[in-house]
């Protein structure tokens, strides 16, 4: 890594984010503004509960990846940054299901609740 | 090679003058002396309190093992009161893991990942002089039991709830203990934030992530996996502690808490931290071998594979400590399948050393005989973990002696005889005399026999059904007689330990002075003086293949035109760039000290003393900036040093 | 700042590092790996009780309110934008702009945190739901408190960085210190007046008393004047107008404290700080979207 | 004296165990695995199964040690450096590794691991629960088809109390019995595993592996004595002070004598003596003290190890022997201390005076082998010195302190409590007395619960 060998300046020219991405920001934002917007409608309209749900999962993803992909700059990063935070992501979601699928278990029911 | 030269080191990002502080008071330079301990950003000097205060612990946490084991040695005996027992093995549980060999290998990984990488520093120095404070901030409060009235936390080094929550333990012992934790784990993660960067972006010029030293690789894993355990254990701590103090109920039983949460909080944290706990004793071992096989690690690839795996397998096995909780059947078969699946990287490891010995020309010096000693015990202490992780023999194995027996084989059989190993082969570095052969063999001796002595035939007293956090047992269930030669082993055993440490003593005043490479090493360690001066490398080096200083050692000429080159460089760049002391992390570590006492102790006015002592030590700390000061070595490597640009 | 002098500065290379990431980008970017695992056993915390509410429990739909809560997911998506911007102005050796970005930032944070404070109150009294109370309560509390705890820190962060961008390029003596100690004590007072009096007016006026409290306001003004000259007091208005007059007082050093005083030492080089900041805040707003939708809107469904 | 003895143990044991610590572990089975609580001598079916998967476990990591070992072994010795060569001496070749070799010992680990996952899996799903009419394999065939025996096991610091649901008793109810669980053998035995306080853990290893109790959670296990006998069992989950002392015992009978058994036990306590009237003065005596010198320390408290001579001893202990004149003068002195001194407070003498909830029932009390869970034999003697101090046998036990969390007194018990429910403590910081017992005091209550059969 270290020993390709390239200047601070070498570099820059040819990156040319010095222009302003206010535009581009400013869309993302409105975009998000308006997933959000479809979010809070989506629970109320009546579609079977599985179908509410996966939608409010995919749009919670594609906000999250705008986030990070765009106002995070991961998108212009080097490629270590992601990996470097999809793992904490990956394993923090992994225990989020894990525990939750072991409490959903029947041998989980608590005593004083289900079966007494 | 001039500009790959200019990337390697840290320049100075902010090259204007450093910032006179003017906060109360001046910026400390003394090098000697407690100003100069205390204020102290040197990664080596850091790293050096670290195993000392590691070591006093680990000889607290014996002392306590000792007790244990007397008060076992015959049965029905009453030495020992049962709560001082619960007491004791609480404390050595808690003592041995978090203030002694976590903090050990913290001191190594001080010590030698700047100079594996070519660095001069961590990536951060005053962050790393604020996690050592903060250790020793929490490691105080989490002893600090013993000398009130209430006597240390008597609740298991797991804290099982409810036993932690007011109603089972309602003095303040398991505040501090739960306070003391807390604290310790701010300190892992910010110094593993801080090996993080470090390791990736601080390597010298050529130092690719494949030519990294495995240990440094391992300490690399180690880091990654305190920043992801951490956490769960913190917020399993933040809820004792709401539990405690503001009278939540997430253990709460009567009003619907859930107990077996916090054992799920607690092995999400506590599987992934058992290999905490063994992948950097595993990088020493990789380490050593190559050296005194003299013959490079055999699959280097594949080792450092290898411990990835573990890390990441790691993180989903938690639910092994669990067995006997009911879990149901689809989770337990989930679980222990994927317990078993950590053999089979584990496995590699193991047959990786084997192959590094194999056609090499091994020289038994102490630290080789200790990193046998590993092999060899490790591997006993795997094979128990594999036993366990069957799940219905696990039934009858969890909670006995044979999980005592398990863990200390891969605990004290792996993890500290890798410590002994390494502290005897780096000890010439850093202080440049050799630790007495003689002596260091003959304790090797005692303390193999010793342990085995010990642990060995705890197996049998656990199959036998003897209970773990047993205070006394009776004298007919058939346990009498392994029981008192545990116990006189456990002597053995700490004489054994003792030996080594007068040893190691002795050796610091008497013994044998060497020069830069004692042992004939491999990495770039082994190339500068021993001790190594303040500033690490006068010539940040170039690296041209895996085993730097080997390859440099055999490339002379080669190895002579980078040092000029980068010499040069240097010179031109104004000299080499050191980080300034500073008094802000100290302080901040006694603010963290203060308002953990205050907290556990429920007396508010401490706390927010020292949580305004602890926020406005930081704001200080990042008022007076990084500052610095450039080295100038002349042609006769005399330092000067100066200040201001 | 010699090393860079000869060209533009690449925001996403450092050739100082192996990797070329900043050291404290990367810092920033393993401590948010971190408190994914962090919020990830919070939410599991959540989930977990939630699943198996014990009987009688308040059910949540009766206690939330949907309409506050989306709009301060906006409001933190907005600051979010404005974060981004501050950055790129940063980036482009923008400082005015970096700084009035800053103090949007800043405000919609503020906003934030206002409407989680109002929540909280709002959820205490008039809903009885608190953190001792019952399990659904507890971990709710827990979790949201935690996410508002990091909001306000990110606030704090914010302020600071605000402050440093207008510490002199050539200080003589400390008494910028002292200035910017001021400048910071003044932004705390700000903050807290202000919310305060946002808080009471917003009560009064779901109340449907807003004119009370302004015809309070005059009263109080009255009355002080009438203390002031050793009259008789009614203690009963004068709060409300303290806070005022501090809210006034404060925000006019603010804006005296910005207006510009020579060369300052934050430049596109500090880039990097603001980055790092921005990193965290913007975490903060993605722990809030999950948030959003698993505490919040998941409880709407079915 | 006691050195000795211990010398002498240690020598019966301990120097076979280093002489042999090379040998593998089944041979030495015999040596050291025999105690009461020995995994290795199974009683039952789910015991039998996870001692089967221990083998399996044992013999491929025992296969991989000697393979792996011998690897070692042979390197180290085979390549150690020659004794006349320097350091400085040409180094070997320096080798990188070999794709080969790694492959294929990681795909024989593997192999090796399925041996044991095999096994593993089937074992999870045998233990879980009673195999039904049609479950596969040998060890299920062992195990009597039908429905199970029902029993619920509770834990409470420090002590186990057994509940059956299906047992009605005279006068209303279900029979509730302590400390020791009587079940019958050859039958499968459904426990439902409760806690009323932290989590303890139900273990009889010669039956079955443990299963926690945890508070808020419905555990269970299943066990199958296959003939009658006397098994130790233990808590095995740290559940405070007196965890280690906080055992039980399981008694299993045939299906005659079990039925005769539960017929006894339904009867309310046996009256050999009506209460004495109290009398018209006070008695006044001289404290009780702790008569412990002169014992010898290591004798068993708990009686025979021996599983098979502690069957017989309980099998007599079943018969209410008559007693004589001197005898039933004290029962029923001390039937009047019970309940004089409070003790009705906390435990359930059925059809007597006491009705507590809080504490062991001791209906039957006379019946059973030993007291304070499974710590003491009961015997008259060990039962006096469990009445004299409860608190040297049992630290902290909430008999002496009183029931309730430690601090918070609910029920006073030995110690006397405050009104803040805190224990009351006299100036020289020891506890003061609540129940204060004589000598005689002592002899008619242990007089007593030795005739409730
Ligand atoms: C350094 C610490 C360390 C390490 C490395 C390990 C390693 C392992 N541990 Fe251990 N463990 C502990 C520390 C550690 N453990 C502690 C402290 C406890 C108790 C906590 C408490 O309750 O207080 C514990 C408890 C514990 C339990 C719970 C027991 C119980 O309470 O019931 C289990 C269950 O599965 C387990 C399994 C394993 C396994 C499978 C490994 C594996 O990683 C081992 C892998 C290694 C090998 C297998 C040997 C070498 C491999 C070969 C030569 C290849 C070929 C081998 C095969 C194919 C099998 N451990
Ligand atoms: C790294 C971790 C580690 C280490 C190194 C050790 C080391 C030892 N441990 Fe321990 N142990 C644990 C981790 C560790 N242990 C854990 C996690 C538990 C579980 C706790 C729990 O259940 O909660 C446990 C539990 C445990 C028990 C079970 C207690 C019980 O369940 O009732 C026992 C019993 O024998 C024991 C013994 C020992 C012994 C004899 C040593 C020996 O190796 C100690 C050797 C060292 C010395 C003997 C010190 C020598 C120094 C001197 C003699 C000089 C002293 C003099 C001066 C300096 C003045 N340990
Ligand atoms: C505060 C409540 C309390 C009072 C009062 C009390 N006990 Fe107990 N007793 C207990 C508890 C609790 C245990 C179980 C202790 C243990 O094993 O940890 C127990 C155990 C016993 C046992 C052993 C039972 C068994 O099944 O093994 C006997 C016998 C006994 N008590 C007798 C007495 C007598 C006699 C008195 C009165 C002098 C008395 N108790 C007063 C609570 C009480
Ligand atoms: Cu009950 Cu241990
Ligand atoms: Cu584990």
């Amino acid at each position: 890594m270290s020993s390709s060998v390239s200047t601070a300046t070498g570099h820059a020219a040819d990156a040319g984010h010095h222009e302003s991405r206010f535009h581009l920001y400013v869309q993302i934002a409105m975009i998000l503004a308006v997933i959000t917007g479809i979010e809070v409608v989506a629970v109320f309209v009546p579609f079977p509960p599985l179908v509410v749900i996966t939608v409010l999962g995919v749009l919670s993803v594609v906000k999250f990846m705008f986030v990070i992909f765009y106002f995070m700059h991961l998108r212009w990063d080097k490629i270590f940054c992601t990996i470097l935070f999809f793992i904490g992501l990956i394993l923090g979601g992994g225990t989020l299901i894990a525990l939750i699928t072991l409490f959903r278990m029947h041998a989980s029911i608590p005593l004083t609740f289900s079966n007494p | 090679m001039a500009d790959a030269l200019v990337k390697s080191d840290f320049l100075p990002k902010e090259a204007h003058a450093p910032v006179k502080t003017g906060l109360l008071f001046a910026r400390p330079t003394t090098k000697t002396g407690l100003v100069g301990w205390l204020t102290t950003v040197d990664h080596k000097k850091i790293g050096v309190l670290y195993a000392v205060f590691a070591i006093f612990f680990f000889l607290v946490g014996g002392i306590e093992a000792l007790l244990i084991r007397t008060q076992l040695i015959v049965p029905n005996n009453h030495f020992i009161g049962a709560h001082t027992y619960g007491e004791l093995f609480t404390m050595h549980g808690t003592t041995m893991i978090f203030l002694a060999v976590m903090p050990l290998n913290a001191a190594f990984f001080n010590l030698l990942i700047p100079l594996q990488i070519g660095a001069r520093d961590v990536a951060f120095p005053r962050l790393n002089a604020f996690s050592l404070w903060v250790f020793v901030a929490g490691a105080t409060i989490m002893n600090l039991g013993w000398f009130m009235p209430t006597g240390a936390p008597a609740v298991g080094w797991f804290g099982y709830a409810p036993l932690t929550s007011k109603v089972f333990t309602p003095d303040v012992s398991a505040d501090l203990w739960a306070m003391g934790l807390q604290i310790l784990g701010v300190s892992s993660i910010a110094a593993s934030l801080n090996f993080i960067v470090t390791i990736i972006n601080m390597r010298a010029p050529g130092l690719t992530m494949m030519r990294l030293p495995v240990f440094t690789w391992m300490a690399l894993f180690t880091s990654f996996l305190l920043v992801l355990a951490m956490p769960a254990i913190a917020i399993a701590l933040v809820e004792v502690i709401f539990d405690r103090h503001f009278g939540t109920m997430f253990f709460e039983v009567s009003r619907g808490g859930q107990p077996i949460l916090w054992q799920h909080l607690f092995w999400v944290f506590g599987h992934p931290e058992v290999y905490i706990l063994i992948l950097p004793p595993m990088g020493y071992i990789s380490e050593i071998l190559p050296t005194f096989s003299r013959k490079p690690l055999f699959g280097y690839a594949v080792v450092v594979f290898s411990g990835a795996t573990i890390g990441f397998i790691g993180f989903g096995v938690w639910s092994h400590h669990m067995f006997t909780t009911g879990l149901g059947a689809v989770a337990t078969a989930a679980f222990s399948l994927a317990t078993m699946a950590i053999a089979v990287p584990t496995g590699v490891k193991i047959f990786n050393w084997i192959g590094t010995l194999w056609g090499g020309s091994i020289q038994m010096r102490t630290p080789m005989l200790f990193s046998l000693g590993f092999i060899w015990m490790f591997m006993l202490g795997g094979f128990s973990g594999i036993m366990h992780s069957a799940a219905p023999a696990d039934a009858q194995q969890q909670d006995t002696y044979f999980v005592i027996a398990h863990f200390h084989y891969v605990l004290i059989g792996g993890a500290t005889f890798a410590l002994l190993a390494a502290i005897h082969y780096w000890f010439p570095k850093f202080f440049g005399r050799m630790v007495n052969e003689t002596w260091g063999k003959i304790s090797f001796w005692v303390i193999f026999v010793g342990f085995n002595g010990t642990f060995f035939p705890m197996h049998f007293l656990g199959l036998n059904g003897m209970p773990r956090r047993t205070w006394t047992y009776d004298s007919n269930m058939e346990w009498n007689g392994l029981n008192m030669f545990c116990t006189i082993s456990a002597y053995v055993l700490g004489i054994g330990i003792f030996i080594y440490f007068a040893t190691v003593a002795w050796s610091y005043f008497k013994g044998e002075k060497v020069g830069n490479d004692p042992w004939d090493g491999r990495t770039l360690e082994w190339g500068i003086p021993s001790p190594p001066p303040e500033h690490n490398f006068s010539a940040i080096p170039t690296v041209r293949a895996r085993d730097a200083w080997w390859h440099a050692k055999h490339n002379l000429e080669e190895a002579q035109r980078d040092t000029e080159a980068a010499i040069k460089v240097e010179a031109a760049q104004g000299g080499i760039h050191m980080p300034d002391q500073s008094w802000f992390p100290f302080f901040a570590g006694i603010g963290m000290f203060l308002a953990g006492l205050g907290f556990s102790n429920y007396f508010p006015p401490l706390t927010f003393t020292g949580i305004g002592l602890l926020v406005v030590s930081i704001y200080f700390w990042a008022l007076e900036g990084p500052g610095g000061y450039h080295l100038h070595i002349d042609k006769n490597g005399n330092v000067t040093e100066s200040h201001g640009h | 700042m010699s090393s860079h002098a000869a060209g533009q500065i690449d925001h996403h290379h450092d050739p100082t590092t192996s990797t070329g990431i900043p050291n404290k980008k990367l810092l920033l970017w393993a401590f948010l790996a971190s408190d994914c695992m962090f919020f990830g056993t919070l939410i599991s915390t959540h989930l977990v009780y939630r699943q198996n509410p014990p009987p009688g429990t308040l059910g949540p739909r009766e206690v939330f309110s949907l309409e506050l809560t989306s709009f301060s997911t906006f409001i933190l998506l907005m600051s979010s934008l404005m974060m981004a911007l501050a950055v790129s102005a940063i980036q482009r050796g923008n400082l005015r702009a970096m700084r009035s970005s800053l103090l949007t930032t800043i405000f919609f944070g503020l906003i934030f945190l206002w409407c989680q404070v109002y929540e909280f109150n709002h959820f205490v009294h008039e809903k009885h739901l608190t953190i001792t109370g019952d399990l659904f309560g507890m971990t709710f509390f827990t979790l949201t408190g935690t996410h508002g705890t990091h909001v306000a820190i990110g606030v704090l962060w914010l302020v600071l960085m605000y402050i440093r961008s207008f510490k002199p390029a050539h200080p003589h003596g400390y008494s910028w210190v002292a200035r910017g100690g001021a400048h910071l004590l003044f932004f705390v007072v700000a903050i807290v007046s202000v919310m305060n009096a946002v808080y009471h007016l917003y009560a009064l006026i779901q109340e449907g008393q807003a004119a009370t409290y302004f015809s309070t306001l005059g009263q109080s003004a009255w009355d002080l004047a009438r203390w002031t000259s050793g009259g008789e007091t009614a203690t009963l208005y004068l709060p409300h107008s303290l806070v005022l007059a501090a809210a006034a007082v404060s925000l006019a050093s603010l804006v005296g404290f910005a207006r510009p005083r020579g060369d300052v030492d934050f430049t596109e080089t500090n880039a990097i700080d603001v980055e790092s900041m921005g990193l965290y805040w913007h975490f903060v707003d993605i722990v809030w979207i999950v948030i959003f939708t698993v505490v919040y809107l998941l409880e709407y469904v079915g | 004296m006691r050195f000795s003895a211990s010398l002498r143990s240690l020598a019966r044991h301990a120097l076979p165990a280093l002489t042999l610590l090379a040998l593998a572990l089944p041979a030495s089975g015999a040596l050291w695995l025999e105690g009461p609580q020995s995994t290795f001598e199974t009683a039952g079916p789910v015991a039998k199964g996870q001692l089967q998967i221990f083998y399996v476990t044992l013999w491929v990591t025992t296969f991989l040690f000697v393979g792996t070992g011998a690897a070692l072994a042979i390197a180290t010795w085979k390549f150690r450096a020659k004794r006349d060569a320097t350091t400085n001496a040409e180094p070997p070749p320096q080798g990188h590794g070999n794709p080969f070799v790694e492959l294929g010992l990681t795909v024989g680990s593997i192999i090796c691991l399925v041996f044991i996952a095999v096994p593993t899996l089937k074992g999870i799903k045998f233990g879980y629960d009673v195999p039904n009419g049609d479950t596969p394999g040998k060890l299920a065939a062992l195990v009597e088809k039908g429905d199970a025996y029902r029993v619920t096991a509770t834990g409470y610091q420090w002590w186990f109390q057994f509940d059956y649901p299906t047992e009605k008793i005279q006068g209303g109810g279900t029979l509730v019995t302590a400390n020791e669980l009587v079940i019958p053998a050859g039958k499968p035995v459904h426990v439902d595993i409760r806690t009323r306080d932290v989590i303890h853990s139900f273990w009889v290893p010669k039956l079955a592996g443990k299963v926690d109790m945890i508070p808020n959670r419905a555990n269970h296990l299943w066990l199958q004595a296959d003939e009658p006998g006397y098994y130790f069992g233990q808590c095995a989950e740290y559940c405070g002070d007196s965890h280690s002392v906080m055992k039980f015992r399981v008694i299993a009978l045939a299906p005659a004598e079990f039925a005769k058994w539960l017929a006894d036990q339904k009867k309310p306590a046996r009256a050999a003596a009506p209460m004495a009237p109290a009398p018209a003065t006070p008695a006044v005596g001289t404290m009780a003290i702790l008569d412990m010198m002169g014992r010898d320390a290591m004798a068993p408290l708990s009686g025979t190890g021996d599983a098979r001579e502690a069957f017989k001893a309980w099998q007599t202990r079943q018969q209410a022997v008559p007693e004589d004149n001197a005898k039933l003068a004290l029962i029923s002195d001390g039937r009047r201390l019970f309940k004089e001194k409070t003790c009705v407070n906390c435990h359930t003498v059925r059809g007597h005076e006491g009705a507590g909830v809080n504490a062991p029932d001791l209906t039957h009390i006379g019946s059973r082998s030993t007291i304070a869970a499974g710590l003491l034999e009961n015997t008259e003697a060990r039962l006096k010195d469990w009445l004299i101090n409860p608190d040297h046998w049992k630290p902290s036990n909430k008999m002496f302190h009183g029931v309730g969390g430690s601090g918070e007194i609910v029920m006073a018990g030995y110690i006397k409590a405050d009104d803040n429910k805190h224990p009351m403590m006299d100036a020289s910081g020891q506890p003061v007395r609540n129940i204060a017992l004589t000598s005689a005091d002592v002899t008619a209550l242990t007089a007593y619960l030795q005739s409730l059969k």
